[in-house]
């Protein structure tokens, strides 16, 4: 709001200020352009349908020239609306040119004046609304409620989606770990060497390297393939290393193997 | 279910009707809120019809310092609006509603589903959060579904409590509902050159299923 | 006040027996603890007499749903003793089943019968007693025929109620994974050269065979 000092360099009359702070006394009082607008149809004393909305522009439009006078600082949104109205002025002043786009003065004015009316029906109806028989005020509610005891159960669902989705998951799971997947059936070199460091020490004599094949890997053809696979590799590397000896009679014929002698 | 046809039976038969309207009674003494039919149902016996015991009860109570009355879909017990006089003590202190606040909740209960620029747009002045928030901390209106135009806005309806807080059976109660909307000030009419008119017709169809019951 | 038994007449006229009866009702509806008669007495205009108003309430709730009770010297609004029962509610919670259930359930809907120990094959972890306790109690999955294997072991089975809740026909029109992967279920590409095709074939001539009884 506006400092007193400023008044004081105002060059209007004592009557001409206090004129023009009575209209804009209140200026915090009004919720925004629209309800200034609303208050100001009122000096039209007639229908809102009926009003002049070049009038309310022209009232609104001095309003807003009273305030600048008086460097009352407005909020934009006051300003915004007086340009938009100024141009409304314009429009429905000079006669309409066919040649601009848009729409019509006229048609302007008659949303503006609906703004207006909706506004007024809101408050109409607001006020309606409050004025009703309340809760707490003009009727009452049980005093005294009794508590529901309340016993829990527990109803579980589930859709087929989820149970799809359980399945493809754990599917998926088995599929896709592909390590573990292997680890279930490769026997690696690593694995192969370890066994038979720990076995060839009883290795005096002459063995079938089947015979080294862990447990179990026997059984199944693709088990025991990678088995045998990685035990003769493991055997290749023993012999290598100059741990144990290897002998095959023929082609196709049984491996053996045995300790080196020291 | 006592009007089934009497080929088939219940396996439990139903109490009398009477007994069914002595239920319902206590059932709404007891609670301070509105009850649902289908929360009376669940809680009274197998076959009960708690809707029939209440046009019983409801007429049992015509006149009297308690009424049987109907919110939204649920019913409750109030005192008589005339007797208020005697529950001064009963008075609860409401915090005092901000004009905006008062203008706000009319909005939205004539204009459900109502967007906050829906709001805006009416009032022609920024609705602050503060007034929003104190509207749903009452209780009084909750989130609605999203509009389905740009940004996807959300929007706001009356709630029930709304509703038996000013004893309205449904937002169609709401004073001089019918003549906003025959004299067209409910529309959400755009400002010309500024065609919004798909939002329209959504609006429209949000509001009236809304307001149908 | 024709009424009234005395002589005696108030400056102020009270209200008829049927009005005061009305705003005893009211009184006690609201009150959250008992009322004296003298509360009711202050409370309500001038000349009633509360006690008269109560003894034609307690008739008029006589055999209701609710009456009208001493409590000490002071009066209240009570539910009929054999109501009780309809304040008690049974509050049903809705809970997704969990991950190991579910997946129980998948596997045993899927290669049903299947044995506890091929359960947690499938699943690569052990299957608590609880969850197979849980999925029992649904009623979703019941005893199977004893396996003829070594120890002899339970299997378990999909019930007709799994079904009617799944809304299957048979377990078999459960989808097999090549389905489950062209629904975009199984988003994981296999790896190459892992033939997961003859996996499904595998599956589904499996599951057959379980289902052929």
């Amino acid at each position: 709001m506006a400092d007193p000092s400023l008044f004081e360099e105002d060059p209007q009359s004592v009557s001409d200020r206090l004129q023009a702070e009575a209209l804009i006394v209140d200026v915090d009082g009004f919720e925004g352009p629209l309800d200034l607008l609303l208050t100001l149809s009122r000096t039209q004393k007639v229908d809102l349908r009926r009003i002049s909305v070049l009038q309310l522009a022209e009232q609104y439009l001095v309003f807003v020239e009273k305030a600048k006078k008086l460097r009352i600082e407005l909020a934009a949104d006051y300003l915004v609306m007086a340009a938009w109205l100024a141009f409304l002025k314009s429009r429905l002043l000079l006669p309409p040119d066919p040649s601009e786009e848009g729409p019509s003065g006229e048609e302007l004015a008659a949303h503006l004046a609906f703004q207006l009316e909706r506004l007024q029906a809101m408050r109409e109806s607001a006020a309606r609304l409050m004025a009703r028989d309340q809760k707490g005020r003009d009727f009452f509610v049980r005093g005294l409620p009794e508590d529901i005891q309340r016993s829990r159960k527990v109803h579980y669902t589930a859709t087929l989606l989820d149970l799809m989705q359980a399945y493809a998951r754990i599917r998926t799971h088995d599929q896709f770990r592909p390590y573990a997947f292997d680890r279930d059936h490769v026997f690696t070199m690593e694995q192969a060497l370890d066994r038979m460091r720990g076995l060839i020490g009883f290795a005096g004599d002459w063995t079938d390297l089947a015979s080294y094949l862990p447990d179990g890997w026997s059984a199944d053809p693709a088990r025991r393939r990678s088995a045998t696979a990685a035990t003769f590799a493991a055997s290749l590397e023993l012999a290598k290393q100059g741990h144990i000896e290897l002998r095959q009679s023929e082609t196709f014929a049984p491996i053996a193997i045995r300790r080196k002698p020291q | 279910m006592t009007d089934a046809p009497d080929t088939e039976k219940s396996l439990f038969e139903a109490p009398p009707i009477a007994e069914q309207e002595r239920m319902v009674e206590a059932i709404l003494f007891a609670s301070a809120d509105p009850v649902t039919v289908a929360e009376m149902a669940a809680r009274m016996p197998h076959g009960s019809d708690p809707a029939e015991a209440l046009v019983y009860l409801r007429r049992r109570y015509e006149g009297r310092g308690v009424r049987v009355v109907k919110v939204g879909d649920a019913w409750a017990i109030r005192t008589a609006p005339d007797l208020g006089f005697l529950m001064q003590k009963e008075v609860v202190e409401t915090r005092k509603l901000s004009r905006a606040a008062i203008e706000t909740l009319a909005i939205i209960a004539y204009h459900q589903p109502a967007t906050r620029a829906e709001i805006e747009e009416i009032r022609g002045v920024a609705v602050s959060r503060g007034t929003i928030d104190q509207l749903l901390e009452l209780e009084w209106i909750r989130f609605g579904r999203r509009r389905m135009t740009p940004g996807r806005p959300v929007t706001f309806v009356v709630t029930q409590s709304f509703l038996d807080h000013f004893g309205l059976e449904s937002a169609r109660d709401l004073p001089g509902l019918k003549e906003l909307r025959a004299a067209g000030l409910l529309d959400n009419r755009p400002m010309p050159g500024m065609g919004k008119d798909d939002d329209d017709g959504e609006d429209q169809g949000g509001q009236s299923e809304l307001f149908e019951d």
